[in-house]
């Protein structure tokens, strides 16, 4: 398995039945392969639906159907559409129970930091701030170095922040972290992988209990 | 009160220095035809409010490539490298602002909200130059409304009066924008006679409406 | 001609073709019937619709369409529902042209007393303190004194305010007055009735112009 | 994720000193069975948040009847005599606010807006006790968003996962109530099987609804 694959198996198995959810662009999308089939997860579009469903065959896409990726994707049985305002709403009156996103830099405190990096990366947080500020839960998906090696999970984020204290949960291709009162607590290592490569691989400061497990995926 | 008119007609109202919204979400819901329109007629230093940059080539990303933006208010720019370049090489004022904040200050500006508190953006770059309020123990933003002179808005079916009905994801800033600006005009894919519509199914009223093109 | 048709046609002739008008309860109600057949005016409904047609025949009425007033109404062509914060952003948002309403007390100054007696008569303010602030003209509709033979346009009112200085224009069954940043003018005389006469039932200072005409209707 | 249950069910999670938003104006678009349901229920002390007070004997006028009202939170009471006499005779309550400024504070409670600057209400007694901000020159109260434990909704369609399709006027405060209630009970005219109703004719997403209860 590689390692956004495995990322992306062990948050699916975060998500449960019924809940609201919005994946971010890129490894958080791939999230939706790995729901099992008796979870119901209504997917949540920020711009402007609930109800994701499969990318459509090859050609059959429709014009006025894409995700917040700019990909063409179709909608379940249910689904809604609705403006930007009212969909902002959702997202920022709690209404959403778990959002999943991908970041540049994530720290013990929770911050995340994910939109820009001044003078080389210019995206723009598009609809991350609302999103980490709104939903009851945030998932950050991330392989846990980037491709220099070196530790995206953090002491104190770098770059600008996204959001401020809002990470709840972080997964890696190496570690399940869970961001707690008392600190980032480690609760889950890879399969194959120790606590110490973890260690060695993370710049900020991790509680490590009794209890580690090894991730199931 | 027949609202239809030529494309020509529909943008000779605008002139150099501008505001306009371009509704649409990576040119889903963007009016092509009219963006076309704009830059066809010559003006120039416009102020663009619209979700993103589209790419090069479609949506508010054709008028990145005409150069005749002064200013970009905007929250993601991410899939178009032209603008980007653009605001790295200082040619550009690009502000970028949350997108929900950017719905919500759209929403403001047409419904006579004089600014609302939002938790968004509390402890980041946002935060800066705003007024701060605790609320119930907890900090949000005063952030202000956002008007705009001209709106461009894409509509599926319209009614010759300006009552729009939008498809799907196409919906998304294109109610909202129609509220807060001056001079409203719509491109739309169906034009039909007044009482064609369902005025359940109606998702934005004709009255704010100016002007409406065959899309 | 009575009292209340008087005051409900002069208004009539203030709407102008392609506004969006909003009626209040009673006395404004009346104004629709005497707007002219080549003026088309959209009449806003403050419960969530814009277009209100005429009183259904008897017994054919919708359970689910009233007007603010609890009548049963009809919607003519080309009109659209919406919920009540669409309906008061497009109140606020400035989007009603004119709005017509009754009142208790209005003053030279422009504020509008409607919605309370205190002690006395308790309605509640309803739609009115938005409908006064956000419509771009307010004209209020009312007999020029109460029953009891006492002024209604007061120096300044007594009861409490729907609204501050938003009154526009105020006419009665034996005048027309306009707030203008100087004071209250005197711009029109019901037929029949002299400058004097209205001075003598009128609180407020009215500033009378050489020009004040007869009211046409 | 089918929500369609039985009256008493639905009701029997309300409790005491509750606060419950009754949707309708002059009870077009209120629920009266939920209503019926709620006084049958024998719970007191409630806090009503609602348009109006009906009139004796229709819609929330019923729960004035009853005397199970500590605190009435509207904008109208006009049509309801029984109310006036119960708020004058200082046996109930009643705080009076401005219809737009009541939707927008529970669209606010929904939709995580710590609160909102409104002109309505500015040199009245709205004023009193709250902050006043000048925006560019104009006044503006500072207004707090407002939720409830409960809301009692109307639809004219349900699916059985609760997406709402709302009829003519009875729409009014249905939609806004369903976002900013902890709990959420529809009675529907219709109840549909999940995909049914066209997705771009639902008025109110699902998410919002508890539970569903044949009208």
């Amino acid at each position: 398995m590689d390692a956004r694959e495995l990322i992306a198996r062990r948050i699916a198995r975060e998500l449960k039945d019924g809940q609201v959810v919005n994946l971010g662009i890129g490894l958080p999308t791939k999230v939706a392969n790995y729901i099992p089939d008796d979870v119901e997860i209504l997917l949540q579009s920020e711009n402007g639906f609930i109800g994701i469903g499969p990318v459509p065959p090859e050609g059959q896409f429709d014009k006025d159907l894409i995700n917040a990726g700019n990909q063409y994707v179709t909608v379940k049985p249910g689904a809604c559409f609705f403006d930007s305002a009212v969909s902002f709403g959702i997202i920022r009156g709690g209404h959403v129970d778990t959002t999943v996103l991908g970041t540049l830099e994530v720290d013990q405190e929770g911050n995340v930091a994910s939109y820009i990096i001044p003078g080389k990366l210019i995206a723009g947080m598009g609809g991350a701030m609302d999103l980490c500020t709104g939903s009851k839960r945030v998932i950050i998906a991330t392989t846990h170095t980037d491709k220099h090696g070196r530790p995206k999970v953090l002491k104190k984020c770098r770059l600008p922040l996204t959001a401020s204290r809002e990470a709840n949960l972080i997964v890696t291709d190496l570690a399940v972290m869970e961001r707690t009162e008392e600190g980032l607590v480690l609760r889950e290592t890879a399969p194959g992988v120790t606590v110490e490569e973890i260690l060695a691989k993370t710049e900020a400061e991790l509680i490590v209990p009794d209890d580690v497990q090894v991730m199931k995926t | 009160m027949d609202k239809v008119t030529t494309i020509d007609a529909a943008v000779s109202r605008i002139t150099d220095g501008d505001s306009i919204m371009i509704a649409g979400f990576m040119s889903v819901g963007t009016p092509e035809l009219l963006v076309d329109a704009l830059i066809a007629s010559g003006v120039k230093d416009l102020t663009i409010i619209c979700n993103d940059a589209g790419t090069p080539g479609t949506g508010a990303g054709k008028i990145v490539d005409a150069r005749i933006i002064r200013k970009y208010i905007t929250n993601h720019i991410g899939l178009n490298p032209v603008c980007g370049k653009q605001m790295s090489d200082g040619e550009l004022d690009v502000t970028l602002i949350p997108q929900g904040t950017m719905a919500e200050r759209i929403r403001a500006g047409g419904a006579g909200i004089g600014g609302f508190l939002t938790p968004t953006g509390v402890g980041t770059v946002v935060q800066q130059g705003k007024q701060v309020m605790n609320i119930e123990g907890r900090d949000y933003l005063l952030e202000l409304p956002l008007k705009a002179d001209v709106a461009l808005i894409k509509a599926h079916r319209a009614d010759r009066s300006g009552n729009l009905i939008f498809r799907k994801s196409a919906q998304n800033f294109n109610p909202l924008m129609a509220t807060a600006c001056e001079y409203v005009i719509v491109e739309a894919e169906h034009i039909e006679d007044v009482g064609c519509l369902d005025p359940d199914a109606i998702m934005l009223p004709g009255i704010f409406v100016d002007a409406i093109i065959q899309g």
